[in-house]
């Protein structure tokens, strides 16, 4: 219903929710994204450095993640659009790249067109199929909102999900390796971590510019506009639904963008990708990481791979331990990490 | 016909069941309005305490008790410790923290109980089967599951629509703070409302648990039904509660049941067999979208939640 | 030269019948006020003439253009706008943003990725003048949730204003005003009304009074009375049901 | 290319079973159960590891002595959360009192929960390989997790011995020589009941498995020896409610079910199953009968058959070792899967023992477990070409314990001998 | 006294609002808390109630400090609220707002009931089942005053409370507030209809960037045109 009157169940003025980056990113934020892209920019010659070179993959995982938590951050932070449904993305991602990739394998072809393990090929039409996909289910799920919205992605997911295990020719469940793939980005030979770390970084280097860029321009403002208060945003003569949708797409795209790295990185296809369980792993970085602050979601992915290699450590119940982490993030950092790494400072540009 | 009759029956029967195992979901999501992932949690504590306590006495009715009493203890325990800190916050943080919740609990049933999966035995008098046609024999547990179904959502019903309390709830559902300044003591409220409703998700686990393995993380599967259940029905609405288990189960049911059938028509008995699996699997989910792009508040919701 | 206007219009809720048969119009250069008891309608009628709330029948033409089936925001780039009677603003915005958001819906289309918004100089000078002139001036950069009711009032008045109407549909813009804000928004009204068709809705007599060209009364969905304001002030139906002893004359 | 390497192991690997089986007639009375109950209440579980070494290894000191106090590394990726917990950990636990037993290895065991998670077991496995440079890997339950990790262990050059999971593509073109299963190949135990059910005499059988990749498979394994059943039925993976799949089996009306339910699902239909009141019988592989899903499920389960590869009562030395030991430190009848567990541990320290205690030199390694010279507890254990165990099935029956009392299984017949899987002839390896 | 507000300071977390504000309210007493937007008025009275914590001064009740106190004891004490903005629950019909809140005075006496309400208001009778959310503005209003009314406080508090009626209904309002005034209710009230609202007071204060500025009777405040003029922007 349109009528303004329902939309007054806003909570008394006393009970005010400061928890999101509101007002858009401020100079912190620009300062905060530059800082930790540096770190992440030295952290896997750190690593190995000190003897510890099996955690470049982990920081790779942290990168390929962090983007996709990152563009969630980009729907969920600025656009209010809670998805309990971006695992759809990454698998579709994931299937876009290993399929190809599996019938270049295979030598068989797919739809009638040959396989290829070159990234330079698979990333990109991954990218594209994540920005159809997401414009589909997108385009049905925001006519909802809300709790109803989180559902309705999740409901795709589950559909995506089935759908990947009812895969046979690709091992269904099981899921299939692709081991003897190249990891061929362009002419780089990224079979080497190290270099298919610094390919992934530069990838995110690339969408954290893009995407800060977005959120700042007229768009990103729009965006944000349709999560403070939607109806007046139509009253303001908005096509709120474009915007959304357009927002919800591209962030699908870069998820999905994200799930083909993850399949040339792990050189393993398979639906755990498209689980919802893993939608809910990219909410709860960008949640860690501090809402609305886009690097957020790659701190937060740097927050929870670390927390499960500390947990790792210490037993073999990590969950347990992964449990009690989140849980003193909740309490001891009400804002998410960003929130409290720029201490009090609410941004005002 | 015999088999239509009998899944349409077994349809109802997990419709109950459902509605049974999202009562408690209604209470604290629905109508208090507050997301808690760990439910499923609450639900595994009441059968692991059913299963332990069942296990020591033999006593189903002890059993059942204990396990509810168990929940309800949890509930009020999490509410006291963590909860509480978080209504003035973003969902989102409730969403944080009772994730966390869950991947403890799940651990820490294991440490208590043992990695082995447990088993709770229902009462003799239920243990057997009564003709609900002739020639179609039904396991009488399974009726009282039914029954426990609707006896919940009466109570619900009474509970939120009848009293005061219900009353609160659902203004403290939009203006927490300011009821305060109407004389109701918001915090003791909501500790006891979550106790509440931990306890149904408790009594959920006990009297689902006869016919479950009792194991790790068993309440997580019930709880994205509940959510899907609650949702199709609309947020909030214990009459949408009803009518969307029932759908749901319905669909669930009948899709199991025809849909393998259906893809023999086109393909080999055996990929019919799986991809019927498959869709089935999928069509609540399917349910929830169309009802969703149709009715974006579920099916009795209010409207802008 | 631009006109506003509905014929049988109609709307219920369930049984209840909130709007019935009405006829309105409004014409630049002119404040029409629409008064009437409590859940007459008026916001109703308001939400249908500005596009939020699809009327059960009746038509609705700009300009003799039929717009009936524009939708909410297509009619404010037709030149229709509104205010709301319980304030409707982006809480966590300055107030300064709420109106650039506001004027930004002028520019056609916001598609556009990558220069950044905030530097718009001119949309920021515009902004401010628009905020001068609701008397809000001091709190641009206020978050809006940190606005009071009153000043949350007048920043929805500015919002209002910023997409350059040419018919403003305003819902008891005076409501919650301290009475010296609400003197200077009458002013306002008024020297807004020059070029702009204002239609009206406010319980403050005193300012219905003395800033209306026309005035209306609604009641139970219909128009009982529509006149000047010293027709309206003579009509004995008008003084019982609504007026009682507000306006003494 | 190490083709030739690989040929002259599998003449010894013959030879081997022979060889077990032979100390055990003997050293059987002293092994009894009898004396066993009065000792338990006295001795608590800790110092017997101490004491049982000397036991077991009596008829190898004169073989190997020099060896002893050689150190192994072993990464363990297994599964230890969820329902399917009490799998990893049956394995998990074997496989330390293997070496408890033997006594003369220091066994460096990194355990790891995998969480069933593919992604994050590759992520486990990372780590064991490059950070904590094991020897050996071991532990996987899950085919899709072994699907993710197995290759990336094995192209790393290291040797990985499967507790459980044994996929089919690992058994076929994709094997390797790294990779020993010292369990069964996944289908195994269904076509084992595929052939007792059809020599039983039935026509008309429903199949059930859950809808996934090892469903498929075991339903696969079954028609291929009992021929075509009426219908298939799966049921979606981690179902709770069978109601639906019961009423159907209830409408077919069939002379027999067969149904594969691993884990907290079997419990679940056998329950309901039974509550149905529905009397057509039901048979199924190791995987939905064993000793934790039958102890859960009750005295209802008592004379149901089922197929396995191995029993705790069944009669050879190795086992009762076993089966005795694991009993004291545990305190619960070992599952099949702890019998796997324990076998995969015999064959790495038979292996070990080959390479005078190192296990550095990966193709001695190679070559030795090929050759399996281990006294298994399954009785015959031999390789095939593709390094999956040619062992006997056999047919199993649910009874309660005569000695302990709780629910176990016990070896009514023999199946299969000798009996390989179907995959081998696509696996490229040979000898 | 009744209610004394002394030297209060306070706000919205690291926001300070009020830095001194007094205010008394005697027995039997309708005072108004005047002053131009944003000045402070509402959030002194959310203070009073408890919904804010005070950084400084005093508020007691009966001579009893309540600053600080949990908002539902303070409202058990007697004191009721029409708060700023309506804040009708909207998940509640008109019939069980009402009931929702009902108490018995202090004293244990019922002299407002969810039928008194209806009888006050008649319009709300007729929309009983309609859920505050489908009200208009101006019922929305009358509903808010009477779950106030249904509280039976000691202490009645009016903010804004009749922002959006219409003139007649307005006219009710106060000619309620009147009877209430004769059987002895004590009020603190804000209201933007001066006129009106002075008809009612006897005591006023008002409140200028969170400091009381002026506080005296209101033939006082009638009788020195300046100080409104100068504090409200308007004549009285
Ligand atoms: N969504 C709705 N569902 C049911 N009834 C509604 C709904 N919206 C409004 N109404 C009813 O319609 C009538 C007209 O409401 P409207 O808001 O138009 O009145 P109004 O004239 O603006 O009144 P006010 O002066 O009090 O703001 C009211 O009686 C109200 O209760
Ligand atoms: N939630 C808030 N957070 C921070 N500051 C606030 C908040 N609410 C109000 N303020 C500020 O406190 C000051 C006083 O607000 P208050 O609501 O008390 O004013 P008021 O006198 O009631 O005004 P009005 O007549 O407009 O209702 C205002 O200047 C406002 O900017
Ligand atoms: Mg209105
Ligand atoms: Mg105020």
């Amino acid at each position: 219903m349109s009528d303004p009157q329902t939309a007054t169940a806003s909570p008394t003025r006393t009970g005010l929710r400061f928890g999101l980056w509101a007002r858009g990113p401020s100079r912190w934020h620009v300062a905060l994204t530059v800082v930790f892209l540096a770190l992440l920019s030295v952290a896997p010659l750190w690593v190995e450095a000190s003897g510890r070179g099996y955690l470049v993959t982990v920081l790779t995982r942290v990168v390929i993640f962090g983007l996709a938590a990152m563009s969630l951050d980009f729907v969920m932070g600025y656009g209010g659009m809670v998805s309990l449904g971006h695992a759809t993305f990454l698998g579709a991602g994931a299937y876009t790249a290993g399929a190809l990739t599996y019938h270049s394998l295979d030598g068989s072809r797919l739809l009638g067109i040959p396989g290829t393990d070159q990234a330079l090929v698979t990333w990109p039409l991954a990218t594209v199929v994540g920005a159809l996909l997401g414009l589909v289910i997108g385009g049905l799920s925001l006519r909802t909102k809300g709790v109803y919205f989180i559902m309705a992605t999740l409901a795709f997911n589950q559909m995506i999900y089935f759908l990947f295990n009812a895969l046979e020719i690709y091992g269904g469940d099981d899921g299939v390796g692709l081991f003897a793939a190249r990891r061929a980005i362009g002419p780089i030979d990224a079979s080497d971590d190290m270099v298919f770390y610094y390919v992934c970084f530069a990838v995110l280097v690339v969408f954290t510019v893009i995407l800060n860029l977005v959120v700042r321009a007229p768009f990103g403002r729009v965006v944000r506009g349709c999560r403070s208060n939607m109806a007046r945003m139509a009253a303001l003569g908005y096509q709120t639904y474009r915007y959304r949708l357009a927002a919800f797409a591209l962030s699908a795209a870069i998820t999905s963008l994200a799930g083909a790295m993850a399949v040339t990185e792990s050189q393993f296809l398979s639906p755990s990708f498209a689980e919802w369980t893993e939608s809910g792993e990219l909410l709860i970085m960008v949640i860690v990481g501090g809402l609305g602050s886009l690097i957020g979601g790659v701190i937060g992915a740097g927050a929870l791979f670390l927390l499960e290699e500390l947990s790792i450590d210490i037993t073999d119940n990590w969950q347990f331990f992964v449990g009690i982490g989140l849980l003193a993030i909740v309490l001891g950092a009400p804002r998410g990490l960003t929130g409290t790494l720029l201490g009090g400072r609410r941004s005002h540009d | 016909m015999n088999l239509f009759i009998e899944q349409t029956l077994n349809g109802l029967q997990l419709g109950f069941t459902l509605l049974m195992v999202s009562a408690g979901l209604t209470l604290i999501f629905g109508i208090m309005n507050i997301i808690n992932l760990a439910h499923g949690s609450l639900f595994m504590v009441g059968a692991f305490v059913a299963a332990d306590v069942g296990g020591r006495t033999g006593n189903y009715l002890l059993a059942l008790l204990a396990g509810i009493a168990g929940a309800a203890v949890a509930g009020l325990i999490v509410e006291l410790g963590l909860i509480r800190r978080l209504y003035h916050r973003d969902h989102l943080y409730q969403v944080l923290a009772t994730f966390a919740l869950v991947l403890i609990a799940n651990q820490a049933v294991q440490m208590i109980w043992g990695l082995t999966p447990r088993s709770v035995s229902a009462p003799a008098f239920l243990d057997r089967t009564v003709p609900v046609l002739p020639g179609l024999p039904y396991p009488a547990y399974r009726l009282a599951i039914t029954a426990v179904g609707i006896a919940v959502i009466v109570f619900l019903h009474l509970l939120v629509e009848r009293t005061r309390v219900g009353m609160w709830i659902r203004a403290g559902r939009t203006h927490r703070e300011l009821l305060g300044a109407f004389g109701v003591n918001v915090r003791l409220l909501y500790t006891l409302v979550f106790a509440v409703g931990a306890g149904l998700a408790g009594l959920a686990g006990v009297v689902a648990a006869p016919f479950l393995s009792v194991e790790s993380g068993i309440g997580d599967h019930f709880l994205i039904l509940s959510f899907v259940v609650i949702v199709v029905g609309g947020i909030g609405s214990l009459k949408g509660a009803l009518y969307g288990s029932l759908m749901l189960g319905l669909a669930d049911t009948w899709a199991r049941t025809y849909l393998p059938d259906l893809f023999g028509q086109f393909v080999d008995p055996s990929t019919a067999a799986t991809a019927g699996a498959s869709v089935a699997s999928a069509s609540i989910y399917l349910v929830m979208v169309v009802v969703l792009v149709v009715k974006p508040n579920g099916l009795f919701g209010l409207a802008d939640e | 030269m631009t006109e506003l206007s509905c014929q049988g219009l109609q709307k219920a809720f369930g049984g209840l019948v909130v709007t019935d048969d009405l006829a309105l119009s409004v014409a630049s250069g002119e404040i029409h006020a629409l008064i009437g008891p409590n859940g007459a309608g008026k916001t109703t009628a308001l939400a249908q003439l500005s596009g939020e709330l699809r009327p059960d029948a009746g038509t609705v033409w700009l300009d003799g253009a039929d717009i009936t089936d524009l939708s909410l925001p297509q009619r404010v780039h037709a030149g229709v706008a509104r205010s709301y009677q319980i304030s409707s603003v982006f809480r966590d915005f300055t107030a300064r943003e709420n109106v650039e958001l506001a004027l930004q819906a002028m520019d056609r289309h916001s598609f556009r990725f990558f220069r950044p918004a905030a530097r718009n100089a001119k949309r920021i000078e515009r902004a401010e003048a628009l905020l001068d002139q609701v008397g809000l001036g001091e709190e641009a950069t206020v978050s809006a949730q940190r606005l009071s009711h009153g000043q949350t009032r007048q920043l929805e008045i500015a919002m209002a204003m910023a997409s350059d109407p040419q018919v403003l549909l305003l819902d008891e813009p005076m409501a919650g005003m301290a009475p010296d804000e609400a003197t200077r928004l009458a002013e306002l009204i008024r020297s807004l009304a020059e070029a702009v068709a204002v239609l009206l809705v406010e319980h403050d007599m005193d300012v219905v009074f003395s800033v209306a060209d026309r005035i209306s009364v609604l009641h139970q969905g219909s128009l009982i009375a529509s006149g000047d304001p010293d027709q309206i002030r003579a009509d004995p139906d008008v003084h019982r049901l609504y007026l009682r002893d507000d306006v003494e004359s | 290319g190490d083709d030739d390497e690989d040929a002259a192991p599998a003449e010894t690997a013959e030879a081997a079973p022979e060889a077990a089986p032979e100390p055990e007639p003997a050293e059987e009375p002293e092994a009894a159960p009898e004396p066993e109950p009065a000792e338990e209440p006295e001795a608590a579980p800790e110092p017997e590891p101490a004491e049982e070494p000397e036991a077991a290894p009596e008829p190898e000191p004169a073989e190997e002595p020099e060896v002893v106090g050689g150190e192994v590394k072993v990464g363990m990726i297994t599964t230890l959360s969820t329902g399917a917990a009490y799998l990893g950990e049956g394995i998990r636990d074997a496989f330390i009192l293997a070496f408890e037993l033997d006594g003369r290895y220091e066994l460096d065991l990194i355990v790891e929960d995998d969480g069933r998670d593919p992604a994050f077991a590759q992520q486990l496995a990372d780590r064991m390989l490059t950070r904590d440079e094991v020897d050996v890997m071991t532990g996987i339950v899950f085919s899709n997790v072994a699907g993710a990790v197995v290759p990336q262990v094995v192209n790393a050059g290291t040797i990985y011995i499967s507790p459980n999971a044994a996929p089919s593509p690992f058994a076929g073109a994709q094997c390797h020589e790294n990779y020993f299963v010292a369990s069964w190949q996944n289908d195994n135990q269904s076509e084992a009941m595929g052939v007792y059910v059809a020599s039983q005499g039935y026509d008309s059988v429903i199949a059930l498995a859950p809808n996934y990749q090892a469903g498929h498979d075991l339903v696969a394994g079954f028609k291929r020896f009992f021929g075509e059943v009426d219908e298939e039925i799966y049921t979606e993976l981690g179902a709770t409610d069978y109601a639906q799949a019961i009423a159907q089996i209830r409408e077919a009306n069939p002379e027999a079910v067969y149904f594969f339910y691993p884990g907290g699902m079997g419990i679940a239909f056998v329950q309901q199953y039974i509550a149905s009141g529905l009397e057509i019988p039901i048979f199924g592989p190791m995987s939905s009968f064993d000793e934790v899903i039958v102890d859960a499920i009750g005295d209802v389960s008592l004379g149901l058959f089922n197929s396995s590869f191995w029993a705790p009562d069944m009669d050879n030395e190795a086992n009762r070792v076993f089966v005795e030991a694991y009993r004291e430190k545990y305190g619960t009848t070992p599952t099949a899967y702890a019998a796997q567990g324990y076998d995969a541990a015999l064959l790495l320290i038979s292996a070990l023992d080959a390479n005078g205690g190192s296990a550095s030199d990966t193709a001695g390694m190679r070559e030795a477990l090929k050759a399996a010279d281990f006294d298994s507890v399954r009785g015959k254990f031999r390789f095939n070409t593709n390094n999956h165990p040619i062992q006997d099935w056999y047919l199993l029956e649910v009874i309660r314990d005569p000695v302990h009392g709780d629910l176990t299984n016990t070896i009514v017949a023999t199946i299969l001998e000798d009996h390989e899987d179907a995959y081998a002839s696509d696996c490229p390896l040979t000898g | 006294m009744m209610l004394s507000v002394e030297s209060l300071a306070g706000g919205y977390g690291s926001t300070q609002v009020l830095y001194d504000v007094s205010l008394h309210v005697g027995e039997g007493e309708i005072v108004g808390l005047l002053g131009r937007n944003g000045m402070g008025k509402t959030t002194t009275i959310t203070t009073i109630f408890g919904l804010l914590t005070p950084v400084s001064g005093s508020i007691s009740l009966d001579g009893g400090d309540i600053a600080g106190i949990r908002p539902f004891r303070i409202a058990r004490r007697g004191l009721s609220l029409v708060p700023e903005g309506r804040q009708v629950f909207p998940l509640l019909t008109v019939e069980q707002n009402l009931e929702a809140t009902a108490r018995p005075s202090v004293t244990g006496d019922r002299r407002w009931t969810p039928t008194a309400i209806f009888e006050l208001f008649p319009q709300l009778a007729e929309r009983k089942t309609h859920l505050g959310a489908q009200l208009s503005g101006g019922e929305q209003q009358m509903l808010a005053i009477g779950r106030a009314l249904v509280m039976n406080p000691r202490l009645l508090v009016l903010d804004e409370a009749t922002e959006g009626l219409a003139p007649t209904v307005r006219a009710a309002i106060f000619e309620v507030l009147r009877i209430l005034k004769a059987e002895g209710q004590s009020i603190l009230i804000v209201d933007a209809y001066l006129r009106q609202l002075l008809t009612l007071t006897d005591h006023n204060v008002i409140v200028e960037k969170g400091r009381t500025v002026w506080s005296g009777t209101t033939p006082d405040l009638v009788a020195s045109p300046g100080i409104a003029d100068r504090y409200l922007g308007v004549g009285v």
